[in-house]
C-alpha cells in the first residue's frame, strides 16, 4: 500500500516526530511505499542541520536524511519553514523546501495520509 | 471520470481556537491552497475550531493577523460543503448567527459518516 | 498568589487545576485562548460564576477582542490591559497553569 | 475508520472528542501519552470501558513500556507494535484526534 | 544570613508526563543544575507530573533516555523537600509505593500554602 | 520592581512569545526594570535570525533584539538550543546563549519570575 506521513510538531519537544519514524520504519519492513513525508507547522524544525543532540541521544535530522536517502520524498513547507527560520542552507540533505501544494500531491497520491503531530 | 484525473475527496476537521496557536491560521493556508486545485473539497469545525469562526474578531491590538474574514471567500476557492458541529457551537455558547460564515450545523452523530466518505482527512 | 491560564477550558484542564488550587480572594489573570473561559452560557460558565463569586478574576482585553467575544464576557470579569498585568504582579506572587 | 489518540486523557479532552465520534467497531490506536487512558483504576477508567466494550483498542506497547504501566493495563486493551499499527492503517481509513 | 548571600525558597511545580514531550526531561536537567547552587530547592509533582515519578519505566524500545531513575537522586542535588499530591495520584490510579522514590503526601488544598511560602516558582 | 522572563514555547505557533513581548513593554513603560530574559524548551526558537514572516507580519526574532538594545540581558539556554539546532551563529544581535545557571540568578535576583509558556 502507498503511504504518505504528515508531521506537524517540532524535534525532541514533542514524540510525535519519533512516532512517525517508528510508523514508516515498520511501514517500509513490511514491504509498503512511503510516497513521501510532508512537514508542517512546527514540524519544520525536524530537518535543520545545525541540531546537535547530546552524544547519547538520537540525532533526529539525520535519522529523516537516511529515510530521504532511500529515495522518500521528504519535503519541508515553505510558508512554515520560512516564518521559522528554517532556510534551504540548514537542511540536512534528502530533504527539499516546497510549497503546500506537494503536501496534496502526496496525499492525493496515496491510499492513506497519515498525520504525528501534538 | 478517467484514472489519469482522480478526484479526491477531501476533509478538513478543524479543531483549534484561532490565536493563541497557529493551527487555525496555517490551516487556513492549506485550505486556501488547495482550493487552487481540482479536488472535492469540505470542511468541518468543531470542538474549539466554531470560536475561529466567531464573528467580531479585533486582532489589531495584538498585532496579529485578523483572519476570519478569510472563512467566507471558502467557498470561492472551492470548499464549498462546510459543517459545523450542534454541540460543540451549544458547549461554547454560540449560536450559528454569531458565526462569519452560515454552515450547515450538523449533530455530533453526523461526524463519523462524514469522515468515512473521505479519502482523506486533513486537521489543523 | 495571582494565578494566571493561557488554555482554552474546552480542551485542557488548567483551568479547573487552578480552581482546585486558588485561595479566596486570590485574582486570576485569563489571557490568551484562557480567555474563552469567560464567555457567557458555555459548558463552563459554572466553574468560572464560582471563581468570580470567590476571587478578582480579569482578563486581558486585546485577547478578548482579538476572539471576538467582548460583548459575551460575564458580569464580573474585569477586561484590562498589561498595565493592569503588570501592576498584579508587582502586588502578587505570580504562578502560571501552563 | 481507525481513529488515534496521543494525548493525556487527563489534560487534554481528545480522548473524549474521539469517544463521542467514533462509531461502534471502529478500532482505537492508543500511542503516545494517549496510552495512559488505557490503565486501571484511573478517573477515565469508566469511559475507557465502554470504549473497549464498543471498540477493538489497542496500545503500542513501546509506550505503554516507556510508562512502566505494562502491569496495570485494562483487560482488553491489546498491546502492539508499529507493524500491527501499520496494518490497521492498510485495513481502515485513519483519523488523528490531535 | 547576610543580603550579600541571600538565600532564595525555589520550588519545581511539575504538572506534566515525561516522554510524550520534552517538558519533564529538561524540566530535571534544571533540577539537578540549580541543586549545584546554594538554595532552598524544593518540589512538588501534580497532576501529569505524578506519572513522572511511575515505577518501572523502560524506554529502550522508544530509543530515548529513560530519566525517572535520575528522580532518586534530587536529594543529594539539595532537592530535599518533595511533595506529591493525593488527588492527582488517585486520579491516575496510583498510589504512592509504585513511585520510584517516596515524597510527602499531601492533599491539594496544601498547595497553595506551599506556594505562598515560595519565593521562585518555576513550572516544567 | 525587579522582573525577570521565562519563555518556554517557540514563536508563531504560541501566542506565549506575543504575550510575553507586551508584557515586557509594558514593565517597561511603567519603570519596572527587567532584569532579564531566558528562554527555554522550544522558546530557544524565538531568537533565530533566519525567520524571515510575511512582510505584513511582525519579527519576533527582531523584536527580542530590539528589547536587547536597550541593555536587557537575553539568555538562550544552551542545552535546548543545540538539541534544537539554533547556533550562535544564528542568533540575532543582543541575544546569547549561556547555561541555565543563568535562569536561576534571574530568579535570585529579581522580585518576580514571569513564566510565558504553552
Amino acid at each position: 500500500m502507498k503511504f504518505s506521513i504528515l508531521i506537524l510538531e517540532g524535534p525532541y519537544h514533542h514524540e510525535a516526530g519519533d512516532s512517525a519514524y517508528r510508523f514508516v520504519e515498520a511501514a517500509l519492513r513490511k514491504g509498503h511505499e512511503i510516497r513521501g513525508i510532508f512537514f508542517y507547522h512546527d514540524g519544520v524544525y525536524n530537518v535543520t542541520k545545525l541540531m546537535e543532540p547530546p552524544s547519547d541521544d538520537r540525532n533526529i535530522a539525520k535519522r529523516w536524511s537516511e529515510i530521504g536517502a532511500k529515495g522518500i520524498d521528504i519535503v519541508v513547507c515553505i510558508a512554515a519553514a520560512k516564518r521559522r527560520g528554517i532556510t534551504p542552507e540548514i537542511i540536512v540533505p534528502n530533504t527539499r523546501i516546497s510549497g503546500l501544494g506537494q503536501l496534496l500531491e502526496m496525499a492525493v497520491d496515496s491510499d492513506r495520509l497519515v498525520t504525528f503531530g501534538d | 471520470m478517467s484514472d489519469e484525473e482522480k478526484v479526491s475527496k477531501i476533509m478538513f476537521v478543524n479543531r483549534r481556537a484561532p490565536h493563541g496557536s497557529i493551527y487555525a491560521y496555517e490551516g487556513l493556508e492549506v485550505k486556501l491552497i488547495m482550493g487552487a486545485f481540482d479536488q472535492d473539497l469540505s470542511a468541518i469545525f468543531m470542538d474549539d475550531a466554531v470560536l475561529a469562526l466567531k464573528k467580531g474578531q479585533d486582532t489589531s491590538e495584538l498585532g496579529v493577523k485578523e483572519f476570519s474574514a478569510t472563512f467566507r471567500v471558502l467557498e470561492d476557492y472551492g470548499i464549498e460543503k462546510i459543517y459545523v458541529v450542534e454541540e460543540s457551537l451549544k458547549e461554547r455558547g454560540l449560536s450559528v448567527d454569531e458565526l462569519v460564515i452560515q454552515p450547515e450545523v450538523i449533530p455530533i452523530s453526523k461526524v463519523a459518516e462524514l469522515m468515512e466518505q473521505q479519502d482523506v482527512l486533513l486537521s489543523f | 498568589m495571582l494565578h494566571t491560564v493561557n488554555k482554552s477550558p474546552f480542551i485542557f484542564r488548567n483551568f479547573e487545576s487552578c480552581a482546585r488550587v486558588a485561595k479566596a480572594e486570590d485574582p486570576i489573570m485569563l489571557y490568551e485562548d484562557g480567555v474563552y473561559a469567560a464567555m457567557k452560557g458555555t459548558s463552563v460558565e459554572g466553574l468560572m460564576k464560582e471563581m468570580i463569586a470567590k476571587h478578582p478574576v480579569f482578563a486581558i482585553r486585546a485577547d478578548v477582542k482579538a476572539r471576538g467575544i467582548e460583548e459575551k464576557i460575564l458580569e464580573g470579569v474585569k477586561l484590562c490591559d498589561y498595565d493592569c498585568f503588570v501592576d498584579l504582579v508587582t502586588q502578587h506572587k505570580i504562578f502560571a497553569w501552563l
